[in-house]
């Protein structure tokens, strides 16, 4: 496996500096691991995500005019620590205290909990949602099982928009919890990614196998089926979407998000999206936008998935606010 | 700092070799750096234990807070034995990140913080290093024995601690290795219910937990350390 | 090579209808391979993108607001047929006349070429700017022969926001010129992607080898040679361009573009702008914005591509203007 | 239709393998249909060849516009022979893209209009064709001979038909696809200055220009259907 790195235990650091250069002036890193962006005003409730690298642009590629205010970045596939998390924490933080939004995973869970409670004891407010939109981890009913996958894409766009008009931390968590509770992801594997340390390959999949509702390391999904046409593919996984308990009617609105989780090209993302939009149409459901491409990625990986976010008239305006960030940028 | 490197070498002479009463913390430093040498020279059957449950890079996590840890421990003149766990604790905790980064972290620091301003450990501190430790990692990620996670190893390491106090600290340094080694092999046998590997069901059966399998080096790198 | 297609021959055909779902009403299907915005001012000069498909998101993703108004889409790698191009002149046509901005292969100046015949014959003004940035496929002086690579991406976002504020087709004419002789690209593949129809790899190179300035199907570059490390490809990559006939000084400002050809994830190049950045800050030239990403592809193509635009008081407003596009968004 | 489908019928059975000293509208209908079948079937060689110094899809263009043109030929019931080949121009042009879909359908298209309302083609018809042929494809691309591309094939398919306006129509057409082949044989020597290999420089040296091994099968199956 050729990669371009040069020390690859430097490789995340590297990239959080590569970032930085990215974004041209417009975020500072703060700390070892820590960016935030350069001009946050000065009342606002602040928006932090984060967790491992490793997944570009996600998480610390969504800080952004919109988007998040800052983002603790990890090692690669692990969670940042607590001192980064804190870091970060306190350069967002305005006075009006600090949402944290991550993915379900046990290392982040633990890490940003524990810089809560440094934060706290700092007399920083902070509040936490987690994103748990994959519904092939777990059964509805134990939703806190679930892993954060592609969803938190649109969640956290909408939770940028939310943090530049909430009026406190509790209005934004409330606008970003409806925000989570009306995503549905799904995905499917083809192939693993590589870890850069090692070279080796992040999970096994046989060369005629897929894996549905896998995760983007490789966790379990739903099962290991046969490679089968994009139509089959994507009515299937849609249909573990609309299987699950958020109700999708005839009327209702939705935002569409075809994640490839890195390798798989835009062109398999688009015409899977062909067949969603199809199966949506056929059910009454209108598209209020689409979102397409590497967004949530697990190194080279090959795979993608679907995200439903629906949308009421509270969580569209928050939508349709401009935003700029490397991963997600609307004008 | 010269005291103490004559102390060093001395020990690495000949007490290194010798049964352990109880240890000066110096010596508890020696056998953290101990412990952290094994660790470092353990990355790839710790990545390739993750490989199997999670995401493949326990191994290079732990390498990456226990080569810090070391270079810190390298650096310190303790005068308290609490000190010695806390400062590898916080290291850890600082430079890892992931699960594992939290939950060794916190097992060093609150299990150290326990041991107030004892300036020796013997099997009594070590059984109240154990508990405060396993108290510390189960408030924090609420894993139960049973989870399939270094839960497992750590709990079995407690017990065995507990059970020893009016043992020598080789023996109980040993019981507690036993138990950490006991909990980790325990671990192949169930489902995992915390972690990554939780989605896994049934698939998780027959593989160690890769955090127990350090939990489980660990403890076996201080028993020989203690002799 | 697993891929998520229904049948391979209709990929081409299936992903336009998926990109069409994509803009979500603001782009419209002409006929079988031509898309054009929906809503197309009355009175503007038109820009016309084009080639062949299986590079997403260009060149068909490159229309939107302040971009390209219509494209022609060819079948997977081949350039568009006459008879789609000049659909897609009619439609994006407002009566300022039309430009043909596209990549300088063989295939898609001559079928450019008898389009433009066509549309002139109705009395539709055409004219034609073609991307040659890539350094390593001739030397300067036959610039002609040169191959067009990422360079596209700033050179059509400028031409978007030309075409948008140029009186005439002339004056578009000249400021997207200008943008294309500012730019210089230079590439690195590192390992195929496939075709769709035959999941044959594009091209072959062995394990530890890399093909410094290999065009994005695989054609020729300046050599091949040994993998290096990330910090000694950046700077080889940089030199080649510098080495060329477009004069940078300290004080200039240039665009800088680190494109992924498909699998090469974020963090590899944002590993490479790390030091692209430093190399131009010893050099006193300014970075005047910075654009990264998956943008000119070949499938799951390993490798990436550097490419500089000179920007001056002309470009920099250009440059500036807000778009909004599949490949490329700007707030 | 019916009469034309007769009459295909009557050709298929016996006529097809005898020698023709002209063809009929009809009969370059077939030849054509012959030809599509043909290049049809020879998709991977054409794609393989085109993987050497290309981006191997040659043969699925190939395949693409002569699986329409075999279409738009069983639908057609010329009167001229230049509409036949006019028609097969036409939908290359309009289903291949690419470079060979633009060569291709001058190709045809360029040929089949000078043949102007001729009702059958004959040995000069045929040096006619080749040279307009060669012309509009020239004009386009601006290949010229020894650039390594299908002009190598078609300008030796061209100056047989010249010399061999005094011959009959099947060993005219013997002389052109002898000439075509030849071209194509040729090009295995050349460094390409044109297209997509041209920036292979020497590494083109001793594969064959994949346009021109297309026009080497269109005549050689053009000159088996004249017999
Ligand atoms: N909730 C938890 N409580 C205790 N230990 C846990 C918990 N979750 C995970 N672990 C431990 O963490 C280990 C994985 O560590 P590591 O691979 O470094 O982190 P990550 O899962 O973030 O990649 C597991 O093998 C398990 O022992
Ligand atoms: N300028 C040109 N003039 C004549 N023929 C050309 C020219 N450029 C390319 N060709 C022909 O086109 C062939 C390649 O066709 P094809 O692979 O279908 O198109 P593409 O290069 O667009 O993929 C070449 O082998 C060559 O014979
Ligand atoms: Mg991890
Ligand atoms: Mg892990
Ligand atoms: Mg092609
Ligand atoms: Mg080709």
């Amino acid at each position: 496996m050729k990669k371009i790195l040069n020390d690859p235990n430097d490789a995340a650091a590297e990239l959080v500096d590569g970032l930085v250069d990215y974004y041209n002036g417009k975020v500072t890193k703060v700390g070892p691991g820590a960016i935030a962006l350069t001009d946050i005003a000065s009342d606002k409730v602040a928006l932090l995500v984060g967790g491992g690298t490793g997944h570009e642009p996600i998480y610390h590629g969504l800080i952004g005019e919109g988007m998040a205010d800052g983002a603790a970045c990890g090692d690669i596939f692990a969670a940042p620590p607590p001192n980064i998390i804190l870091e970060a924490t306190r350069a967002v933080n305005k006075g009006k205290g600090v949402l944290y939004l991550y993915g379900n995973y046990a290392g982040d869970v633990m890490n940003f909990k524990i810089a809560a409670q440094l934060a706290a004891a700092e007399g920083i407010k902070v509040e936490t949602v987690l994103i748990w939109d994959d519904v092939a981890s777990a059964q509805p009913s134990t939703k806190e099982d679930r892993r954060g996958i592609a969803g938190l894409i649109p969640i956290v766009k909408i939770a940028g928009a939310a943090a530049d008009k909430a009026k406190d931390l509790d209005e934004l968590v409330s606008l970003v919890t409806s925000a989570r509770d009306n995503t549905r992801s799904v995905g499917v594997a083809l192939s693993p990614g590589s870890i850069p340390a090692t070279g080796k390959p992040t999970f096994e999949l046989d060369d005629d196998s897929i894996g549905i509702g896998m995760g983007i390391h490789g966790e379990q999904g739903v099962g290991i089926e046969k490679m089968m046409p994009a139509d089959d593919l994507a009515e299937k996984l849609l249909n573990l979407i609309l299987a699950d308990d958020l109700i999708l009617e005839s009327g209702d609105d939705v935002l569409v998000l075809i994640n490839s989780l890195g390798s798989t090209t835009m062109m398999e993302c688009l015409i899977v999206l062909k067949k969603v939009k199809a199966l949506l149409v056929d059910k009454g459901i209108k598209i209020y936008d689409v979102m397409l491409g590497p967004l949530v990625t697990c190194q080279e990986m090959a795979g993608l998935s679907i995200s439903l976010t629906k949308v009421d008239d509270t969580l569209k305006p928050l939508w349709d606010a401009p935003c700029s960030s490397l991963g997600y940028t609307k004008l | 700092m010269v005291a103490a490197d004559l102390r060093a070498a001395a020990t690495n002479q000949k007490l290194y070799y010798m049964s352990k009463e109880t240890l000066s913390p110096n010596e508890v430093r020696e056998m953290l750096i101990a412990i952290s040498d094994k660790i470092i020279e353990s990355e790839e059957l710790l990545s390739e234990a993750d490989r199997r449950l999670g995401d493949g890079d326990h191994g290079l996590g732990m390498k990456r807070g226990f080569t810090a840890a070391k270079a810190a421990l390298k650096a310190l003149e303790p005068t308290t034995v609490g000190q010695v766990f806390s400062t590898t604790g916080m290291t850890l905790m600082g430079t890892m990140g992931g699960a594992s980064g939290a939950v060794m972290g916190i097992l060093y620091q609150n299990g150290g913080t326990a041991l107030g301003d004892a300036d020796s450990l013997d099997a009594s501190g070590l059984s109240t290093f154990m508990t405060a430790a396993l108290e510390g990692v189960t408030n924090l990620g609420g894993a139960k024995p049973g989870d399939k996670t270094m839960v497992d190893a750590l709990a079995g390491a407690q017990e065995a601690a507990a059970a020893s106090t009016g043992l020598s600290l080789p023996d109980a340094m040993k019981a507690v290795s036993d138990g950490a080694t006991a909990g980790m092999e325990a671990t192949k046998a169930m489902i995992a219910t915390m972690g990554r590997a939780k989605t896994l069901g049934e698939k998780s059966i027959g593989h160690p937990d890769p955090g127990a399998v350090s939990v489980s080096i660990m403890f076996q790198t201080a028993s020989a350390y203690v002799g």
